[in-house]
C-alpha cells in the first residue's frame, strides 16, 4: 500500500469514530433534552436529579438497560427477532456519512510508523466522513432500507401487535420516501449534481434553497416526520391502538437499540434538513467561511451546523408534543393523494421555472434564487390557500346530513 | 416574405376551427343555430379578408420564386423528407381567392337553403372541413400534402353528397363518388411514387427545378408519370370515362353541388396540371391525352345534357362539358387560359346552381305546402317562373349567357382564349383543328341545352300545378343576395384576361407568368395574328347566337306535359335521356363480371375452398390435433415445464457452445 | 477489467437462480430466484458495459423497471391466487392440465 | 491481485454463497432475505465495475422497493411461519443441483468469451466519463438521448403494471 492511501484510509477511519462516537452521545443528548422540551412544554420539570439539569440520566438510562433482563418470546423467529434492532441502528447512523458538517480542514501529514511504515496526507481533509459522487442518491437508498429492521422487527416477534405495527411502518415509510424522493430531485434541478458537498457550495453561491425551493421544504419536512415515524405520523406504534409497535416484544438493550435508531435517525434528518434547505455549514450573509481553509474557519461553521441541526432537534420535538396523530386512512390519504401529486407538480413547476429563466437569460446568483422564491410563494398560496383549506384530510369523513 | 404572405396558414386555420366548433355543436346535439351560422360563416369571412391581404401582399411585392412557409417536418424517412410546408405563388394565390371567395358566398347562400335541415350545424362543419381541405390542396408545397387535401376533399365530397344518409339513393351516390375517385387517387399515388424515384424529392420547387434535368423531353418517364398525374386528374375532375359519379353526385344539397362539384374541388385536376405544367409540357403525347380526353367529354356530356329533365343533372352534364374545355386549355399548353376558364366558370357555374337551388327551393316549399310528392327537380314541373322569382330568373339568365359564351360575359372570353389556343396550334398537327372543331360544336350544344333549361324553367306555362301556384315565391335575401354577388362577378370576370385583341393587358397571363413560364420553353411559340383571332370571335359570337336561337325556335314549351304524364321517350332522345347507358355498360362490362367473379371464384374457390378450407379451418384443425397430442405431455405442474424448458435450454446451449469445453 | 471474472459470477448465479426455480415449490420463493436470476443478467451487462459502452448500463435500467412492473403483477397475481386456493404452493396451482 | 480485484472476489463470495443460502432456506422471509443480501454484493460490484449510477438504483429500487414488496407480501399471506418445507425430496434435490451445475459448467463456457477488440473502449474510458459528466449525467445522457423512446414506453409499461396490480389485488373495485 502506498504511504497516500494508508494516509487516506487512516483519515477516514478517524473520521469514522469521531463522527460517530459524538453522533452518539448526540442520540443520548436528544433522548434528554426530549423529556425536558416535553416537559418545558406540558409546564413540569421533567428528569433533573442525575447530574446537572438531569443531563446523565441517559446514562442511567443506559446503564438500567444494561442490566435488564433480555426477553425472547417463544413464537419469535429466533434470527431475524436477534438482528431486527441492528438492522433499524444502521441505516440512520450510514446516513451520516455523506452529510458535510463543516468547512474543510486544512490538515496535512507525513510522518512513519514502526511496522506500519509511511502515512502521508495532503492537504485540505473535506469535513464529510464519505464524499461520494452519487450523495443524495445514497441518501434515498439508504433511507429505503431503513423499513427493513422495523418490518422484521415487527413480523420476528411473533406478536400481532407487533406484526400490525410492521407492516403499518413499512407502507408508511414506502408511501412517505416517494414524496421525500421527489422534493429532494428539486434540488438535483437547480444543483446539477448528486453531491451534497456541491448542494452546500450551489447554496453558498446564491441563497438557500429554503427560499428557493420553499414548497420543496415544506414537503420534504412533512416526509421527513413520516420517515422517522415521529408524530404526527408516529402509527406504527401508536400506544392506544398496538400496544407498543413493532417494539412491544423487546426489553433491554435491544430495546434501546431501538430508540437509537430513532434518535439517530431524527438527528441524521435534521442535519439533512439543514444541509438541503438552510445551506449546512454556511454561515449567512458572509462570505468568509468560503476562502483558504483553516482551523477557525472549519470550528465556526462546525458550530454554525451543529447550532443548525439542534434547531431542527428541537422543531421535531416540539412537533410531537404539539400535534395530534392522524389515524392511518388519512395518513395514506395524506401521501398518496396529496403530497405526491404536489411534489410531481413541483418538479413540473420547478423545472418549468428553470427553463424559463434561462431562456430569460437570469444567471445564476441572489437574483435567481429569489425570482423562484417568487414563484414558491405563488406555489406555498395555491397550495394552502386554494387547494387545502382544511378539505383534502377530513372532508370524506364528513358526515352527510340526514345519514345519522 | 412580405408579412401579409406570412398570414396564410390563418386561412387554414379558420376553417378548421370552424369545422370543429361546429362538429362539437353537431355532436353534442346543441340547439344553437345562431352560433352555428356565425361560426360557419364567419370562419370563411375571416378566411377570404386573409386571403385577399395574402393577394395584395403577393401582388405589392412579386417575386420570382415562391413563397414557402414550412410548418413543420412531418415525414422525415431517409431520402425521404416531407414537411408540412404551404406554397404561396400566383397560382395558389389565385386559387385561394377564387375558393375563398365563392365558399363565402355559397356559405351564406346555405344559411338560407339549409336552415329548416335538422343537420344544420354538421352540413356547416362538413363545409368548413371542405373548405379546409380544399385550401390544403391549393396550398400544399409539395405532392404529399397536395395529395392529403386532395383526399380530404374526396370525403368531403363523400359525406356531403350522402348528407341526406336516410335515403339509400343518395348514400350509393357518395359511395359511387368515393370509389370513382379512388380509381384515380391510384394513379395520383403511382406518379408520386415514380416521381420520388426519378428525382429523389417531391416538393414542388425542387421537382419542377430538376425536371429538366431528370427526364429527356418526350421520354418514356415522364410520360407515364404525366399520364398517371392525369388518370388521378380524371377521376376528381369527372372526365371520361370516370366521369358518372358527378351526376350522381347531384344527390347532395344543392349548395354543395354549387360549391363542390361545380366551383372548386372538381376543379383540382385542372389546377394539378397547371400546377404540375413543366412535366406536362415536357410529354407532347400526356399533353395532347389530356386535350383530347378534355376535348372528348366536353361534346359527350354536352350532347348527354341535350336531353336531361333534372335541372340539376343539366347542370351536372354541363360541368362536365365545361371541366373538359379547361382540361383542352391546359391540354394544349394554354395553362393561362385553362385557369382562367376555371375562375370564370367557378363563378357563373356556382351561380346556376345557385339559382337552381333558389327553384328548387320554393317548388319544393310550394310541393311541401300542398303535401305533393311531386320531385321538385324536374323541369318538366316548372316552367314560367319568371313571373314568380323575377330575381332569380334575372340572374340565372347573366349566367346562362355567361356560359354560353355572349360577348361581353366572362365565359365568352375565357372559353374564347382556349379554342383560339387549340386552333393556333393547328399547324403543328391537324389533330389540333379536330380538336377545335369539337370544341365548337360543344360550345353549339352548350348554347342549346343551356337555353333549353331557361326555357323550360322561367318561360311558357306553368306546369306545377293550380295549388302549388299560390305557394311560390321569390326566396329570401340570403340567398338572392349571393346570386346578386355571382351575377356581378359572372359579367365582369373577363375582365382579368382581356386579350390584347380588345383593348385589354391580359392580366392573369401576365399575373401567372412566374409559374407558366417554367414550361414555355417546352411549347412551340405560337401566335395568331390579330385578324384571325378576330375571325374566331366573331365564329364563337355566332356559333353562340346561333345556339340559343335555335333553341328558342324548336323547343315548344307551351306542348310540354308535367313529369307524371310524360310520355316515353323514343329513338336517339332515349338514348340521350339515358346518358348513352354508360352506367348500364360500366354495369355490364365492370361491375358485373367483377360481382361474377367474386362471388363464384373468389368467394366460393379461393376464400371457402382454398383459405378457409387449408388455411383457416386446416391449420385450426391441425392445431387441433397437434394440441390433442401435445395435450398428453402437459401435467399442469409449473415444475415440469420449468424442468423441460431447463432442459431444452441446455441442450441449445450445447449447440451455440459447440461441443469443445 | 474483471469482464472474465464478472461473467462467471454472473453465470454461477444465474444457475442458482434456475435451480432455485426447480427445487422450490413456494411461487414466491420462485419468484426470488427469478430475481436473482435476473440480477445475474444485469451483471453480465454492467460488464460488457464497462468494455463496450454505456448502453449497457441503459439496458439494466429498463431491467429494473421491467423488473418492478413484473414484481408489482406478479405479487398481486399471487395475492389473488392466495385468495382463490389459500396457498402459492404450485403443486396445488394446476388448472392447466390438460 | 490488486486491490479492486480482491474487494471484487469478496463481493462475489458474498453474493455466491448468500444466493445459495436464498435458494436453500426454508423460510421465505429467510430467502428473501438473504436474496436482499445478494444485492447489496452486487451493487458493491456495480460500483466497482464504474456503474455508480446503476449500484445506487440497485440499493434504492431492488433492495428498498422490490424486495420490501417480496416481503410485505410474504408477510401479509403469513407464508414465514410453520410451512414445512417446500422443497423437493432428495433425489429431487440433487438432480435438480446436478441440472444447475450443467448449466453453470455450459454458462461458464461462455463468459470466456472475449468481445471483440474493435469495439472495446479503451480501459478507463467509462470511469473518465462518469468523472467529467458525473455518476447520474454518465447515464442520463444515453438515456435521454438514444433510448429516448424505450424510455417513453418503459413509462407506459409501469402505468400498465400499476393498474393490473390493482385490479388483481383489490377484492373490491
Amino acid at each position: 500500500m502506498t504511504p497516500e492511501l494508508k494516509g487516506y484510509l487512516l483519515v477516514s477511519v478517524i473520521k469514522l469514530v469521531v463522527v460517530f462516537f459524538t453522533l452518539l452521545v448526540g442520540v443520548a443528548f436528544v433522548t434528554w433534552l426530549e423529556r425536558r422540551v416535553a416537559a418545558w412544554i406540558q409546564n413540569r420539570l421533567g428528569p433533573n436529579r442525575v447530574g446537572p439539569q438531569g443531563l446523565l440520566q441517559p446514562m442511567a438510562d443506559g446503564l438500567k438497560n444494561f442490566v435488564k433482563e433480555e426477553t425472547l418470546p417463544a413464537q419469535a423467529d429466533k434470527t431475524l427477532f436477534l438482528l431486527a434492532p441492528g438492522l433499524a441502528f444502521v441505516p440512520s447512523l450510514v446516513l451520516f456519512a455523506v452529510i458535510p458538517f463543516a468547512a474543510p480542514f486544512p490538515l496535512s501529514f507525513d510522518f512513519s510508523l514502526p511496522l506500519l511504515g509511511q502515512f502521508a496526507y495532503a492537504g485540505p481533509m473535506p469535513m464529510i466522513v464519505a464524499d461520494v459522487s452519487i450523495g443524495l442518491l445514497f441518501i434515498l437508498a439508504v433511507s429505503s432500507l431503513a423499513v427493513y429492521g422495523i418490518v422484521i422487527a415487527g413480523w420476528a416477534s411473533g406478536n400481532k401487535y407487533s406484526f400490525l405495527g410492521g407492516l403499518r411502518s413499512c407502507a408508511q415509510m414506502i408511501s412517505y420516501e416517494i414524496a421525500l424522493g421527489m422534493s429532494i430531485v428539486t434540488v438535483l434541478i437547480l444543483t446539477g449534481s448528486v453531491g451534497l458537498t456541491h448542494v452546500v457550495a450551489y447554496q453558498q453561491q446564491t441563497v438557500w434553497f429554503v427560499f428557493s425551493l420553499t414548497l420543496g421544504f415544506v414537503l420534504f419536512a412533512i416526509s421527513a416526520l413520516a420517515e422517522n415515524n415521529r408524530l404526527p405520523f408516529d402509527l406504527p406504534e401508536a400506544e392506544a391502538e398496538l400496544v407498543g409497535g413493532y417494539h412491544t416484544e423487546y426489553s433491554s438493550m435491544r430495546f434501546a437499540m431501538f430508540f437509537l435508531a430513532e434518535y439517530g435517525a431524527l438527528i441524521t434528518m435534521s442535519a439533512l434538513m439543514a444541509t438541503l434547505f438552510f445551506g449546512g455549514w454556511d454561515i449567512p450573509f458572509t462570505a468568509w467561511d468560503q476562502g483558504e481553509p483553516s482551523v477557525l474557519k472549519s470550528l465556526a461553521t462546525l458550530v454554525v451546523f451543529v447550532g443548525k441541526t439542534f434547531f431542527f432537534v428541537f422543531w421535531y420535538i416540539w412537533v410531537r408534543w404539539t400535534l395530534p396523530r392522524f389515524r392511518y386512512d388519512q395518513l395514506m390519504g395524506l401521501g398518496w393523494k396529496i403530497m405526491l401529486p404536489v411534489a410531481l407538480a413541483y418538479i413540473m413547476l420547478i423545472a418549468t421555472a428553470v427553463w424559463a429563466f434561462d431562456a430569460l437569460g437570469l444567471a445564476d446568483g441572489a437574483l435567481y434564487g429569489l425570482a423562484l422564491f417568487g414563484v414558491n410563494l405563488v406555489a406555498l398560496f395555491i397550495v394552502f390557500r386554494v387547494l387545502d383549506s382544511g378539505r383534502l384530510i377530513g372532508q370524506q369523513y364528513v358526515r352527510r346530513e340526514g345519514s345519522a | 416574405m412580405p408579412a401579409t404572405v406570412g398570414w396564410v396558414w390563418l386561412v387554414l386555420l379558420f376553417p378548421l376551427a370552424g369545422f370543429l366548433a361546429n362538429g362539437a355543436i353537431s355532436v353534442l346535439r346543441l340547439d344553437a343555430k345562431r352560433a352555428v351560422t356565425t361560426i360557419g360563416v364567419g370562419a370563411l369571412v375571416l378566411s377570404f379578408l386573409v386571403a385577399v391581404a395574402v393577394m395584395a401582399g403577393l401582388a405589392g411585392a412579386p417575386a420570382d420564386a415562391p413563397y414557402v412557409l414550412s410548418l413543420w417536418q412531418w415525414m422525415p424517412a431517409g431520402r425521404l423528407e416531407i414537411e408540412l410546408a404551404l406554397q404561396v405563388d400566383q397560382l395558389s394565390a389565385m386559387m385561394l381567392l377564387v375558393v375563398t371567395g365563392v365558399s363565402m358566398v355559397i356559405h351564406v347562400f346555405s344559411v338560407g337553403y339549409m336552415g329548416e335541415d335538422p343537420g344544420y350545424a354538421r352540413y356547416f362543419s362538413y363545409l368548413n372541413l371542405f373548405v379546409f381541405f380544399m385550401l390544403v390542396l391549393v396550398l400544399g408545397a409539395n405532392f404529399p400534402v397536395m395529395f392529403v387535401g386532395w383526399e380530404g376533399v374526396g370525403l368531403c365530397s363523400y359525406l356531403l353528397i350522402g348528407f341526406w344518409f336516410e335515403n339509400e339513393a343518395f348514400a350509393n351516390a357518395g359511395k359511387k363518388a368515393f370509389i370513382m375517385n379512388r380509381i384515380g387517387d391510384v394513379g395520383f399515388l403511382l406518379a408520386m411514387f415514380m416521381i420520388f424515384q426519378a428525382v429523389g424529392t417531391l416538393s414542388f420547387i425542387e421537382v419542377f427545378e430538376y425536371a429538366p434535368r431528370a427526364f429527356a423531353i418526350g421520354g418514356t418517364a415522364i410520360t407515364l408519370i404525366t399520364l398517371a398525374l392525369f388518370v388521378g386528374a380524371i377521376g376528381k375532375s369527372a372526365q371520361i370515362p370516370l366521369y358518372t359519379w358527378l351526376p350522381d353526385a347531384m344527390a347532395g344539397p344543392t349548395p354543395v353541388s354549387a360549391l363542390i362539384h361545380a366551383a372548386t374541388m372538381v376543379t383540382a385536376g385542372v389546377y394539378m396540371v397547371a400546377r404540375a405544367n413543366v412535366l406536362f409540357a415536357m410529354a407532347p403525347i400526356s399533353s395532347f391525352t389530356v386535350a383530347a380526353v378534355g376535348a372528348i367529354t366536353a361534346l359527350f356530356a354536352a350532347t348527354v345534357a341535350l336531353k336531361q329533365w333534372d335541372i340539376k343533372k343539366v347542370l351536372a352534364y354541363s360541368t362536365v362539358s365545361q371541366l373538359g374545355y379547361m382540361f383542352m386549355g391546359v391540354g394544349v399548353g394554354a395553362y393561362a387560359a385553362g385557369i382562367f376558364h376555371l375562375t370564370t366558370h367557378a363563378f357563373f357555374k356556382a351561380l346556376l346552381f345557385l339559382g337552381a337551388g333558389s327553384v328548387i327551393h320554393a317548388l319544393h316549399h310550394a310541393y311541401h305546402h300542398t303535401h305533393s310528392s311531386e320531385e321538385a327537380q324536374d323541369m318538366r314541373n316548372m316552367g314560367g317562373l319568371r313571373k314568380w322569382m323575377p330575381l332569380t330568373a334575372t340572374f340565372m339568365w347573366i349566367a346562362t349567357l355567361a356560359i354560353v359564351g355572349v360577348p361581353g360575359f366572362s365565359g365568352f372570353f375565357s372559353k374564347d382564349e382556349i379554342l383560339a389556343a387549340t386552333f393556333a396550334r393547328g399547324h403543328e398537327a391537324a389533330a389540333f383543328y379536330v380538336l377545335w372543331a369539337v370544341g365548337v360544336v360543344t360550345a353549339l350544344l352548350t348554347a342549346f341545352y343551356m337555353t333549353r333549361l331557361m326555357i323550360y324553367t322561367f318561360h311558357g306555362p306553368n306546369r306545377s300545378g293550380e295549388k302549388e301556384q299560390q305557394h311560390l315565391h321569390e326566396s329570401p335575401w340570403v340567398m338572392t343576395g349571393p346570386l346578386l354577388v355571382l351575377a356581378v362577378l359572372a359579367i365582369v370576370g373577363g375582365l382579368i384576361n382581356l386579350p390584347a385583341v380588345l383593348p385589354g393587358s391580359g392580366w392573369l397571363h401576365h399575373w401567372l407568368e412566374p409559374v407558366t413560364e417554367l414550361s414555355a420553353a417546352y411549347l412551340p411559340e405560337v401566335h395568331l395574328s390579330h385578324s384571325t383571332e378576330w375571325v374566331l370571335l366573331g365564329f364563337a359570337t355566332l356559333v353562340a347566337a346561333l345556339g340559343i336561337i335555335g333553341a328558342w325556335r324548336l323547343l315548344k314549351p307551351a306542348a310540354l306535359k308535367p313529369a307524371r304524364e310524360a310520355p316515353e321517350e323514343t329513338g336517339i332522345q332515349k338514348v340521350l335521356l339515358n346518358k348513352w347507358y354508360v352506367d348500364e355498360i360500366y354495369d355490364t362490362l365492370i361491375v358485373r363480371p367483377i360481382m361474377w367473379v367474386s362471388e363464384n371464384v373468389l368467394w366460393k374457390v379461393i376464400d371457402k375452398g382454398i383459405i378457409d378450407g387449408f388455411g383457416a379451418n386446416g391449420s385450426a384443425n391441425l392445431a387441433r390435433a397437434m394440441g390433442w397430442l401435445g395435450s398428453r405431455l402437459q401435467t399442469g405442474y409449473l415444475g415440469t415445464y420449468v424442468f423441460l424448458f431447463v432442459l431444452g435450454a441446455l441442450i441449445l446451449l450445447r449447440v451455440v457452445t459447440g461441443w469443445e469445453l | 477489467m474483471l469482464l472474465g471474472p464478472s461473467l462467471g459470477l454472473s453465470a454461477v448465479l444465474f444457475s442458482l437462480g434456475v435451480a432455485g426455480v426447480l427445487f422450490r415449490r413456494n411461487a414466491i420463493v420462485i419468484f426470488i430466484c427469478i430475481e436473482l436470476m435476473l440480477n445475474a443478467v444485469n451483471l453480465s451487462f454492467i460488464a460488457f458495459a464497462q468494455q463496450l459502452g454505456r448502453s449497457g448500463q441503459v439496458i439494466v435500467f429498463f431491467v429494473m423497471a421491467v423488473a418492478a412492473a413484473e414484481a408489482a403483477v406478479g405479487l398481486a397475481i399471487m395475492i389473488a391466487i392466495y385468495r382463490h386456493k389459500d396457498t402459492i404452493d404450485v403443486r396445488e396451482i394446476n388448472l392447466l392440465r390438460g | 491481485m490488486s486491490q479492486t480485484e480482491a474487494v471484487f472476489w469478496f463481493f462475489a463470495a458474498v453474493s455466491v454463497i448468500s444466493a445459495f443460502l436464498c435458494i436453500t432456506r426454508r423460510n421465505p422471509v429467510a430467502s428473501a432475505l438473504w436474496l436482499v443480501n445478494t444485492l447489496f454484493a452486487l451493487a458493491a460490484i456495480f460500483i466497482l465495475l464504474d456503474a455508480h449510477f446503476i449500484g445506487a438504483l440497485q440499493v434504492l429500487v431492488y433492495a428498498g422497493a422490490i424486495m420490501v414488496l417480496f416481503l410485505f407480501v410474504i408477510m401479509l399471506l403469513n407464508l414465514g411461519r410453520d410451512t414445512g418445507t417446500d422443497m423437493l425430496g432428495w433425489a429431487g434435490r440433487i438432480v435438480m443441483l446436478a441440472v444447475g451445475a450443467l448449466l453453470a459448467t455450459e454458462l461458464l463456457v461462455l463468459a470466456r468469451v472475449v468481445p471483440d477488440q474493435r469495439f472495446v473502449l479503451p480501459a478507463g474510458t467509462l470511469a473518465r466519463i462518469t468523472e467529467e459528466q458525473g455518476a447520474v449525467g454518465a447515464i442520463a445522457a444515453p438515456l435521454f438521448r438514444d433510448y429516448l423512446i424505450p424510455f417513453e414506453i418503459t413509462s407506459v409499461l409501469l402505468l400498465a403494471a400499476v393498474v393490473g396490480a390493482v385490479v388483481l389485488a383489490k377484492r373490491r373495485l
